[in-house]
């Protein structure tokens, strides 16, 4: 392969890279905000996305024939599934977390546990709906011309209508939050029970309802994100949540996990690998490594990384509280 | 035995310890006292290897051990209790004090799965060191009970044994009165004084409680703002005027009596 | 007295189950007192001698002779035995030394390749010699080195991960975890080491020409299946005892009180002067060779490996098994494993038996008020479909409800015992 | 105690099943019903479960009560070793119809191997399955080292496609027929441009990116229907104009679904023929759609004729038996026995189980509607 072609393509690859990056960070972020309060991974997280990305297909395919404008449409779509995310996240967060929380002093697993068992029940449950309401249980998002257009830049890089909305929904949502947490009443007591939950709690601030709105902001971006996920790559179905999930999961802690930025970088950082290592690692080693490696090859970047900044890009190095 | 020289650590520009130097001498009861703040469990925690100084040098026993990891220094001879208790909640009080003796025992991975007599014979006088520690410090009784069921008085009792379980040279003793009632610190008293008189360790102490610090200590250090500010026997730094001014505030002489 | 007692109660109980399962091997419901019987056995406070006669009473007796008409039965106590086996070995790590391992599969995946590409054609890919290795040595001579293969790999994967603490170890575990599978699937070019995604098949099993006279005596013909499922019965039972009594001795050893302290409180550990990594290694290696050794029995007794047994869900399944019998308990892990297994091929797979017979013989309920014909059931609900579902929902519920585990860790009180 | 010891006997309660009694006969079908390849395994079930409906009046003649037994493998091996061994012991089983994945389908029927208890696949085309010439184990599908090269030929020498991308989905099944494929390709000149894996659902933008790279003129996927579907969607918004083609699991109307106007044009090799070919068929597609609503698809027609041979094993093995319960072992040999005119074709099994002769399909997807059209039939016997 010539070396030209190898520079060529490199616009278009990071542009795509950037485009599952802002996916990755969305979803991200709903971990780190709250490993950031409530220090626990949440692993049902990915299904939230999930959930997020079959609701907005639903919404979508069943307003199609009656909503013309398909920017309208998608924004519907998007709202609904941030709705319907963010509120399963608070769900989850209320029967599953909260009991947990209240009985005080267990371990950290015993969360990590409950959600995957979580993540098994809603995956099934979802197809069960899926299944009931029609047959199959994956849903697409139908083609949409207006969506698909593209606009050819170069020879090698082209750009479509839906990826320029990708784009820039989530610098729009990614912005929003940032100013919401560093100016808003809510972000600032965000902040402060991920500080220390007591603390804050002695300041008039009631820590249950900071958590329950964390889950909601958390689960809406993973809802958008879902979205954004099912009209960049047409189908969804209820086990579309895992890799996702376990690739935003790996972000988040790439780049700090409880760091707001620090998940923003790191979903972008780790789409930006994944796509060129899946596009260069073939081209440069004639096949012998094909795509198949480019997944590990996210792990093995971040195991390589952790080595060295132990507490990932951005994230505070943690003082031992003596 | 303990030489500090000229220690600093900062944290995120905040100056912790400045320029601190001690010197220690053997079977001597050493404290350190400040107000909250002042840089005294850090100090402690530089000692101890938790966080590295970033200039000067500690010797113990003649040898550097200011880059050393935790356990190398607790291997040294340097045991330590905690400021907020730190035992393993979820063991016995008798396995808190075994813990102690890790190093101690001395015997492979294979031993331990062979059962051979050199598992044995470590065990039993590890188990006969520790039964020995628990009648020191009067916890006997309670050796079956969860560490974390005992009371606070008795958790810092624990503290001590396990540290002691150590065979250190040097205790570091982070405010053991904490949270005891009156009856209690008596008894500390007598322990602190029988470590050193009856076991031969060297302790460094620090504490807020003042009756406790001025009936035990062979001499006093005072830090403030990470500074040593004073050093000297109890009397001298009960008269101390820069510490009376720095520390205690005007007027409050009357509190150190 | 009481004691004296309840000892009878239960090993009448045992020999009562233990007839019964063997007069009617086939009904299902006779499984079910033997297995109360061997939940008493693990969970009463009764002599030890006790427990074990009855225990192993109905493991070696009673169950071996009920396998020889329903062969299910050695089924159901081989899958049970392995995950038992996993999750003692991921007890030291998660439960003892307390790191989140979520890659805990990739030590089973050494060990079943370690076997299952020695134990068949799969090495002539890569290196001369004579394969398969199929005397009777070969067999268990591999599956020492599984162990040996997989602690070290622990190690290895240790090393890394090890610097970092809690939820970042569970990451990378994960992560490394991946790279074993995908490796495994992907290791098939340029150079043929695992067969990729085909898996390795036929994997040898080690001869049993004792086994299968001694079994002629009871029965002349008898076949080689119904000796090979004794054979593996019997060899999971033996490596479960030994991986209990490694583990016994290691938890009243200063390795496993290490291993304990540091998961309490990991700065006091090091006041102490336990070494952190070397703690840390300690129980990886230890963990990873349990699993390593059933690995090759797995390889051995399914004939056939693919990277389809060794994937993410599979770790989060033991690493389940694990919490749901009790962190840190031993007991726990084995009534953990045994729970998941039979929930996972038993229970709920006889559950959905059962409504699927009532769909199709048209069963109709008839509560008086409420009537149900069952011969209406909606293909979507089809109750095997939900098995996952389910199981998920235990997981949420139990956590709710006893977060602590069936059977919570008891630390010892034996050191003083022992003296009187 | 008292939680967990409600919660265990509550749960091995539910251990009761009802006894079989000596009058019924069951077919079992194992596949994936839950997990996230359950929708394939759902039509193997739905298949299997039209035949033994239609089959049960004339077993009610006979004096047996035939029951569909159906299993969730959850598409894991030692799930599925775990339920063949349930089957096995279960003497009312007589045959099973089943696995779906190979990688689960080896090692179970070794156990069924050991108990002489027929299976019948019918998505199992991975030649490992019947190269192991059990007595036990027969297929209706076609094998991967057929259908690869049927594909590869056609390609070639119909398509005169010169340069070739190869993209497969790193299971037993989509990597081994893509590897027939590509050295069947290779042998008959053509440039294998590349060759890659992927386990991706979703994201194809880098296998996109390296087609884009490579400008093949044909595609070949090694994969399902729900991954085809959305890698020739990318493919095509990305402006890629190469001939897409797979094998049999391409045969799906939910792949026009998901590609939507992407799906015109695409060519599959299959062994179940267009039912307007076959007037059974045609009767078999209306009744499912009536009773499931919905058409059968993927695999509903082979586990159709994989349940009716079994049913014709069987009702032989009782003749044969004087009318009495048939042993294992007999409705083994009566299956390899089973000449019948399917809805998939003629079937008759071969030594080692492998149908005869197969006639493979190559559709063609004209527009992006199914079914497609066959544009060509190949008859192959299977390699001995």
């Amino acid at each position: 392969m010539s070396g030209d072609v190898l520079i060529q393509i490199l616009p278009s690859v990071l542009l795509e890279g950037l485009l599952l990056g802002f996916v990755y960070a969305m979803i991200a972020l709903g971990y780190t905000m709250v490993y950031g309060v409530l220090g626990l991974i949440n692993f049902a997280h990915s299904e939230v996305f999930m959930i997020g990305a079959v609701t907005g297909a639903e919404v979508y395919r069943h307003l199609l024939p009656h909503v013309g404008n398909p920017y309208l449409l998608l924004a519907i779509s998007i709202t609904t599934a941030a709705a319907v995310s963010g509120g399963t996240a608070m769900a989850i967060e209320r029967l599953a977390y909260r009991p947990l929380r209240r009985r005080g002093n267990t371990n950290r697993l015993v969360p990590l546990i409950t959600a995957i068992g979580i993540s098994f029940f809603l995956q099934d449950l979802v197809r069960l709906i899926e299944g009931m309401w029609h047959n199959e249980f994956f849903v697409n998002y139908p083609s949409t011309p207006a969506l698909e257009r593209t606009f050819q830049i170069t020879e090698m890089l082209s750009i479509q209508m839906k990826a320029i909305i990708v784009i820039t929904v989530s610098l729009a949502m990614l912005v929003g939050l940032q100013l919401l947490v560093t100016r808003t009443r809510l972000g600032k007591a965000m902040r402060a029970v991920a500080q220390d939950a007591h603390t804050a709690s002695l300041m008039g601030i009631n820590p249950d309802q900071i958590i329950s709105r964390t889950f909601l902001i958390g689960g809406a971006l993973g809802g958008v994100a879902g979205v954004l996920f099912g009209v960049l790559y047409t189908k969804v179905d209820p086990f579309v949540g895992f890799l996702p999930g376990i690739r935003a999961f790996t972000a988040a802690v790439l780049g700090g996990i409880g760091s707001i930025p620090g998940a923003m970088l790191g979903g972008i950082l780790l789409g930006q690998l994944e796509t060129s290592a899946g596009v260069y690692l073939p081209l440069l080693t004639d096949g012998n490594i094909g795509t198949e490696y480019k997944d590990i090859f996210g792990f093995l970047i971040l195991v390589l990384f952790l080595l060295f900044r132990p507490q990932g890009i951005l994230g505070r190095k943690e003082g031992e509280k003596l | 035995m303990l030489e500090i020289a000229a220690i600093s650590l900062n944290f995120g520009g905040l100056a912790a310890l400045e320029d601190v130097s001690l010197k220690v001498a053997e079977g001597q009861i050493f404290s350190v006292i400040g107000p909250n703040g002042a840089g005294k469990s850090t100090l402690f925690n530089v000692l101890t290897g938790i966080y590295p100084p970033a200039t000067g040098a500690i010797h113990f026993l003649g040898r550097k051990i200011s880059k050393l990891p935790p356990q190398r220094i607790a291997r040294r001879g340097i045991g330590r209790t905690f400021q907020n208790i730190r035992l393993f909640g979820s063991m016995t009080v008798f396995e808190n004090v075994l813990v102690g003796r890790h190093t101690h025992i001395r015997y492979t991975y294979a031993d331990a799965l062979l059962h051979t007599p050199r598992y044995f014979c470590a065990e039993r006088s590890a188990r006969d060191k520790v039964l020995d520690l628990l009648n020191f410090v009067g916890l006997e009784a309670r050796a079956e009970e969860l560490a974390r069921n005992l009371s606070y008085g008795d958790q810092r009792r624990l503290e001590i044994a396990r540290a002691m379980a150590i065979q250190p040279r040097l205790l570091l003793l982070d405010e053991p009165a904490a949270g005891m009632n009156p009856r209690e610190t008596d008894a500390l008293k007598a322990l602190i004084r029988a470590l050193r008189d009856e076991r031969r360790i060297t302790i460094l102490l620090i504490e807020h409680h003042m009756q406790v610090v001025m009936a035990v200590s062979d001499r006093i250090a005072v830090l403030d703002h990470g500074r040593l500010i004073a050093e000297g026997a109890p009397a001298a730094i009960r008269e101390n005027p820069a510490v009376i001014e720095a520390y205690l505030g005007p007027g409050a002489k009357e509190s150190l009596a | 007295m009481k004691t004296k007692l309840l000892s009878i109660l239960l090993l009448t109980l045992a020999c009562a189950s233990g007839a019964a399962l063997c007069s009617a091997p086939r009904a299902s419901w006779t499984l079910l007192p033997v297995l109360a019987v061997l939940f008493l056995c693990l969970t009463m406070r009764l002599p030890r001698t006790v427990r074990f006669t009855a225990g192993l009473g109905l493991l070696l007796i009673a169950i071996p002779f009920a396998g020889f008409t329903n062969t299910f039965l050695f089924e159901l106590g081989i899958q049970i035995g392995i995950f038992s086996a996993l999750a003692l070995g991921l007890n030291v790590v998660v439960g003892m030394a307390g790191l989140l391992d979520l890659g805990y599969a990739a030590f089973f995946a050494i060990g079943a390749y370690t076997w299952a590409i020695f134990g068949s054609t799969q090495a002539s890919y890569f290196m001369n010699g004579n394969f398969p290795l199929a005397g009777w040595p070969y067999f268990y001579l591999f599956a020492a080195l599984a162990v040996l293969t997989a602690a070290i790999t622990g190690i290895l994967i240790g090393l890394p991960a090890l610097r970092l603490r809690g939820d970042y170890l569970a990451v990378v575990t994960l992560g490394l975890g991946e790279v074993v599978r995908v490796l495994a699937n992907n290791l098939d070019h340029p150079v043929n080491i695992t067969n990729g995604p085909q898996g390795i098949s036929p994997v040898e099993r080690p001869p049993i020409p004792w086994l299968m006279d001694l079994l002629h005596i009871f029965n002349p013909d008898a076949s080689p299946a119904l000796g090979y499922a004794l054979f593996f019965y019997l060899l999971v039972i033996a490596i479960i005892g030994l991986v209990v009594l490694i583990n016994v001795r290691l938890d009243h050893s200063r390795f496993g009180r290490a291993w304990v302290a540091i998961r309490e409180d990991e700065i006091a550990a090091r006041a102490m002067g336990i070494s952190l990594t070397r703690t840390k290694l300690f129980a990886f290696a230890t963990g990873a060779a349990f699993s390593g050794a059933m690995g090759a029995v797995f390889a051995a007794k399914q004939r056939f490996i693919s990277p389809e047994s060794f994937t993410l869900l599979q770790s989060i399944t033991i690493l389940g098994m694990v919490i749901l019998g009790g962190m840190g308990s031993i007991r726990g892990a084995i009534l953990g494993a045994a729970l998941v297994t039979l929930l996972n091929i038993e229970v709920l797979k006889s559950c959905s038996d059962f409504l699927n017979t009532l769909r199709q013989t048209g069963f109709v309920l008839d509560l008086g008020f409420f009537q149900y014909n069952f011969a209406l059931l909606p293909s979507q609900l089809e109750p095997a479909k939900y098995e996952r579902m389910i199981f998920g929902l235990i997981l949420v519920l139990m956590m709710i409800f006893r977060p602590q585990g069936l059977i919570p860790e008891v630390r010892h009180r034996l050191e003083l015992e022992k003296d009187d | 105690m008292r939680i967990p010891s409600i919660i265990i006997t509550l749960l091995l309660a539910l251990t009761f099943t009802t006894r079989a009694d000596n009058q019924v006969i069951r077919i079992a079908t194992c596949c994936p019903l839950s997990g996230a390849q359950a929708g394939l395994g759902e039509y193997i079930k739905l298949g299997a479960q039209m035949a033994v409906e239609g089959a049960q009046p004339r077993f009610a003649e006979l004096g047996f009560n035939l029951q569909l037994f159906p299993q969730d493998d959850q598409a894991t091996p030692d799930v599925g070793v775990a339920v063949a061994n349930r089957l096995v012991n279960d003497a009312s089983v007589l045959g099973v119809v089943g696995h779906f994945n190979s990688g689960v389908a080896i090692p179970a029927s070794e156990v069924y191997k050991d108990y002489h208890l027929a299976m019948v696949s019918p998505a199992n085309t991975n030649p490992k399955v019947t190269d192991r010439r059990y007595a036990n184990v027969s297929r209706i599908c076609g094998r991967d080292d057929v259908q690869g090269p049927v594909g590869a030929e056609f390609a070639v020498n119909e398509l005169k496609a010169q340069r070739i991308f190869i993209v497969q989905d790193k299971t037993a099944y989509g990597q081994g027929v893509a590897e027939a494929f590509r050295d069947k390709a290779k042998a008959l000149g053509a440039n294998i441009v590349g060759f890659t894996g992927t386990e991706e659902k979703s994201n194809f933008s880098t296998i996109v990116r390296l087609i884009q790279v490579h400008k093949p003129d044909l595609v070949y996927l090694g994969g399902i229907y729900d991954q085809a579907g959305v890698l020739v969607k990318q493919m095509r918004e990305k402006g890629i104009e190469a001939v897409f083609m797979g094998p049999d699991a391409f045969d799906s109307s939910e792949f026009v679904k998901i590609a939507q106007d992407a799906s015109a044009g695409t060519i599959y090799t299959t062994v179940a023929g267009p039912i307007d070919q076959f007037p059974a068929a045609k009767d078999f597609a209306s009744n499912f759609e009536a009773q499931f609503h919905r058409a059968p698809e993927s695999f509903a027609p082979y586990a159709y004729d994989a349940a009716n041979v079994v049913i014709a094993a069987l009702e032989a093995a009782i003749r044969a038996n004087n009318g009495a319960r048939p042993s294992r072992q007999a409705v083994c040999t009566a299956i390899r026995a089973v000449t019948m005119d399917g809805i998939t074709g003629k079937i008759a099994f071969d030594a080692k189980g492998d149908r005869l002769t197969s006639d493979y399909y190559i559709v063609k997807l004209e527009t992006a509607s199914y079914p497609g059209k066959a544009i060509k039939v190949i008859s192959s016997a299977p390699p001995q």
